[in-house]
């Protein structure tokens, strides 16, 4: 590779803005149960999710796409994601939910970020 | 803007469970709670008791998560009315009632909600959330409540808890809504327990649902509530009273003035 | 006074049963379009559409339902519909579906559609009459068939020419 | 904003996204400026494809990055006294931020490298205060944050001054201000006094920045372009999908999914290589725009030499908290807080610069 023709190359700058431009967002969350008892797999954490749409905003919200993109069995702990249009249902389906299966639960909402990048920071 | 409040966890007589309630909401970011002492006049003769102090009750109190300070705790008092007799109550000066720091009534009818909101003196109305609504919400009384700075509270333990609660819990608060356009509202818990709380980014996201703008939703749970306790202090300590009617009692004596002068020279 | 703005959706039972007409009253149809509306939207759209939601004028024998809701929440009422499948009522469970003819603002846009869609019903009906006896009965139906008479919704008191409710 | 309740439910919180696209030898390019101007960051990663080991300069140039110190309960009216202004602000850069307070709560003071005090305080605050400032833009109607600005290096703010005695009064006696502070000093030139000598009877910490290294096997990396910004379907990936990818990345989410799977359908972005490895550093800590130029210039030189990568990523996190993002852009927290960007630096030395705020922010520079 030529490394020293910069002249030509640097000539373009270019610059865009983009406004809520992501098409996703990302929520880390993080589920509290008491203390014993089962713990939900990643499918069953998924079905989870997906049973607190339903719920919520029945099959239309269950529709939503939403990606478990990491689940730690052990601290409960997973990353969402969710087609920006339906952060807001999804959110409000976690916020309500409060049993898994007969116990109750909580959903915690850690952070909301618009990408997966700024996810995780301090 | 102020810090997150919830202005209600109910008192209860357990202080274990009480005192998990209260980590569990430092925890998720609470800077304040008011603990929330109900009387049902329904239920036999119920006496105002003087409220608990929270620095008896709780030697520490825990830290707020994310910062260095430490929760601040609140009581109050809810009158559940039923009947125009009860709110003799409150217009007498019961000794005890001007210890709470905040006071809310919740009308179970259509008149009283009208007095509440018109005539009575306290800071807070609670609007009926486990059931279909009893009675439509009215505009004239709700803006004159709006007017005299008195809050609408909705709770959100009962959407959680059922199903048939969270219908008419969403419901009736869009029908407020449409009413009161979203002001002076404010989203408390009546959480019993921990697991039944929830963070106030999550509670403030509810509020969408609930047909609130994304400012009006967080500051449900923030500035509103500021101004609630504000309201509450001032009712406790008259002087705020002086305070406000100052401003118009000076405009009225310039315009008055004159005038009696006029009259002098007639005469 | 606040005025509030509703929609109303005309719209009509399909069955090929035609023992469903038993089935048409209000409350039957009103448990099936919140059963479908929970169905599809959940607790949030139920409670969103229940607000101000009646069944608002229905004709058993045309198989014609009329629906309010407020403005806000129609789409999610109309979305719903379709996904009625079946009326019930004394015990009796019939498949049908929901065919959504018009949405209005004000009871009488809807009250209007109705009475075109009605007669142009009758043309067809009268094209294909076999005897004069039948012929001489649609016609007769179809010289009624006029907007002064207001035939189908009369007697509709609250029929509130903005198609606002009044508090 | 009068939106029906149901259209409501399909908004998601408003951010904005700056890309950039230049050179970093060109002489007009203002990427340096950038990360000067961007003077709070909570976290600097950055991921370099096809390396397995960090070439010694890289080494020391992290090594470098510097001590913060911690000082608990500091009085503000100790940053504008003049011993302070004398000793670190007018010698060097001399920043500031109180620690663990909450922008969309709390009172929130800051010091920028130009000597400009900016404290963000609730209305009570402000009205206690008494000193000018003007309203949040982000605070609504019923106004309930205001911004105070304070030049500390103003010729008229010398002391007994009119104006230095009555910042003074206010924060000292009308309404005492008190915060944790994170502070970090840059200076070049003659050693004075020291931030742990003159806050020694302050309870100061020194803190050193936690570093991590991991080097990431077989990893999917998307093919890029410098040239294409938007990216070609079937040549390059575009910004966006870039970002997305080292979200994942950084988050270790699996990169591999079907589109039929149940769990997560995410996959890399398309196209893309498989790298045998690749180095990912992360520091977290106070870190000061001067290092991060000088991290950036150190990656730079990196490509001095052939390397099998084509280019590598840099990426900086602001503080969620902080009452300011890019210069004196006022910066809130609505959700999120985001305040970022992210360097993508080719091996002819072009770059990408991606900058991204949230909801109560302005736009980047």
């Amino acid at each position: 590779m030529a490394l020293s023709e910069p002249a030509a190359a640097a000539a373009t700058f270019e610059r865009r803005v983009l406004r809520s431009a992501g098409e996703h967002h990302y929520l880390r969350v993080w589920l509290e149960l008491p203390d014993g008892g089962a713990r939900p797999s990643a499918a069953q954490f998924k079905q989870l999710v997906v049973s607190a749409l339903r719920e919520l905003h029945g099959e239309v919200g269950a529709a939503l796409p939403v990606d478990v993109l990491t689940y730690e069995e052990k601290t409960l702990s997973a990353i969402l994601r969710v087609v920006s249009s339906g952060l807001v249902k999804l959110w409000s389906a976690l916020t309500l939910l409060g049993f898994y299966q007969n116990r109750r639960c909580a959903f915690r909402v850690l952070q909301v970020k618009p990408c997966g990048d700024w996810i995780g920071q301090q | 803007m102020a810090g997150f409040a919830d202005l209600n966890l109910p008192q209860g007589s357990d202080k274990k469970s009480l005192q998990a309630l209260l980590e569990t909401a430092a925890h998720l970011g609470y800077s304040a709670v008011a603990l929330n002492h109900v009387i049902d006049f329904k239920e036999k003769k119920q006496e105002i008791v003087k409220p608990v102090s929270p620095s008896e009750l709780f030697p520490s109190l825990p830290v707020v998560q994310g910062t260095s300070k430490r929760i601040k705790v609140l009581t109050r008092l809810t009158l559940v009315i039923s009947d125009p007799s009860h709110c003799n109550l409150l217009r007498s000066t019961s000794p005890n009632i001007r210890l709470y720091d905040i006071i809310a009534v919740f009308p179970k009818t259509e008149k009283l909600f009208h007095i509440a909101c018109t005539t009575l003196d306290v800071d807070l109305v609670c609007i009926n959330v486990t059931e279909k609504l009893p009675f439509y919400f009215r505009r004239p009384p709700v803006n004159m409540a709006i007017d005299r700075g008195i809050y609408f509270e909705l709770l959100y333990t009962p959407a959680i808890k059922d199903s048939t609660m969270r219908r008419y819990t969403i419901s009736n608060a869009i029908s407020l809504m449409q009413i009161c356009k979203g002001k002076n509202i404010v989203i408390s818990s009546a959480a019993e327990r921990p697991l039944e709380l929830r963070g106030p980014y999550d509670v403030a996201n509810l509020g969408l649902l609930f047909g609130l703008s994304e400012g009006e939703a967080k500051a449900a749970v923030s500035t509103n509530c500021r101004a609630t306790m504000l309201h509450g202090e001032t009712r406790k300590s008259a002087c705020g009273i002086v305070y406000t009617v100052k401003k118009p009692r000076k405009v009225e004596e310039e315009e008055t003035l004159p005038a009696c002068k006029k009259a002098k020279t007639q005469a | 006074m606040v005025r509030f703005k509703n929609r109303y959706v005309l719209c009509e039972v399909v069955s090929e049963d035609p023992q469903c007409r038993q089935c048409i009253e209000d409350r039957a149809v009103g448990l099936a379009v919140r059963d479908a509306i929970g169905r599809v939207h959940g607790d949030f759209g139920l409670a969103c559409c229940s607000i101000s939601f009646t069944v608002k004028y229905l004709n058993a024998y045309t198989g014609t339902v009329l629906l309010r809701c407020r403005k806000d929440s129609y789409r999610l009422l109309c979305s719903a519909l379709p996904f009625v499948r079946q009326l019930e009522s004394r015990n009796q469970r019939y498949p049908c579906f929901l065919n959504t003819l018009h949405v209005g603002g004000t009871i009488r846009t809807c009250q209007k559609f109705l009475i075109e869609y009605n007669r142009r019903q009758l043309l067809l009906l009268l094209q294909s009459c076999t005897n004069e006896e039948e012929r001489r009965c649609v016609q007769k139906s179809l010289l009624r068939c006029s907007l002064t008479e207001e035939q189908c919704l009369s007697g509709n008191e609250d029929d509130d020419d903005d198609g606002t409710e009044t508090d | 904003m009068s939106l029906p309740p149901l259209q409501r439910l399909r908004q998601a919180p408003r951010h904005l996204l700056v890309c950039e696209k230049g050179h970093a030898r060109h002489a007009r390019s203002r990427h340096a400026a950038h990360v000067r101007d961007h003077a709070y960051n909570c976290r600097v990663s950055f991921l370099i494809p096809e390396c397995g080991l960090l070439p010694e300069v890289l080494k020391s140039t992290i090594a470098d990055v510097g001590e913060y110190y911690l000082v608990r309960n500091l009085p503000v009216h100790e940053l504008v006294a003049h011993d302070f202004i004398d000793a670190f602000v007018k010698k060097g850069s001399c920043y500031a931020l109180t620690y663990k307070t909450k922008i969309d709560q709390d009172n929130t003071a800051a010091l920028l490298p130009n000597g400009n005090l900016i404290l963000s305080v609730d209305k009570d605050t402000y009205e206690e205060l008494g000193l000018q400032g003007r309203p949040s833009k982000y605070s609504g109607k019923k106004v309930m944050r205001y911004i105070i600005t304070i030049d500390l290096t103003d010729s008229g703010f010398h002391p007994d001054s009119k104006k230095h005695n009555r910042v003074l009064w206010a924060l000292k006696e009308n309404k005492p201000l008190e915060f944790d502070f994170l502070l970090a000093w840059y200076h070049t030139g003659a050693e004075g006094s020291t931030l742990v000598s003159y806050f020694s009877k302050n309870q100061i910490e020194t803190l050193k920045p936690k570093i991590t290294f991991s080097t990431l096997r077989d990893l999917q990396c998307p093919l890029l372009e410098s040239n294409e910004l938007y990216g070609k379907p079937e040549e390059s990936c575009s910004t966006e999908e870039l970002f997305e990818w080292l979200g994942a990345v950084l988050n270790q989410v699996s990169l591999d999914n079907k589109s039929s799977s149940f769990l997560s359908t995410y996959c890399c972005p398309q196209p893309n290589t498989i790298v045998e490895k690749a180095f990912l550093c992360t520091i977290t800590g106070f870190i000061i725009p001067e290092k991060i130029i000088q991290l950036l210039e150190q990656l730079c030189c990196y490509f001095g030499e052939p390397k099998l990568a084509c280019w590598l990523t840099l990426t900086v996190h602001g503080f969620a908290d902080s009452p300011v993002s890019w210069r004196e852009n006022e910066h809130g927290f609505h959700k999120g807080g985001e305040n970022l960007y992210n360097f993508v630096i080719f091996r002819n030395l072009d770059y990408w610069l991606q900058m991204a705020v949230g909801t109560n922010d302005d736009c980047p520079p």
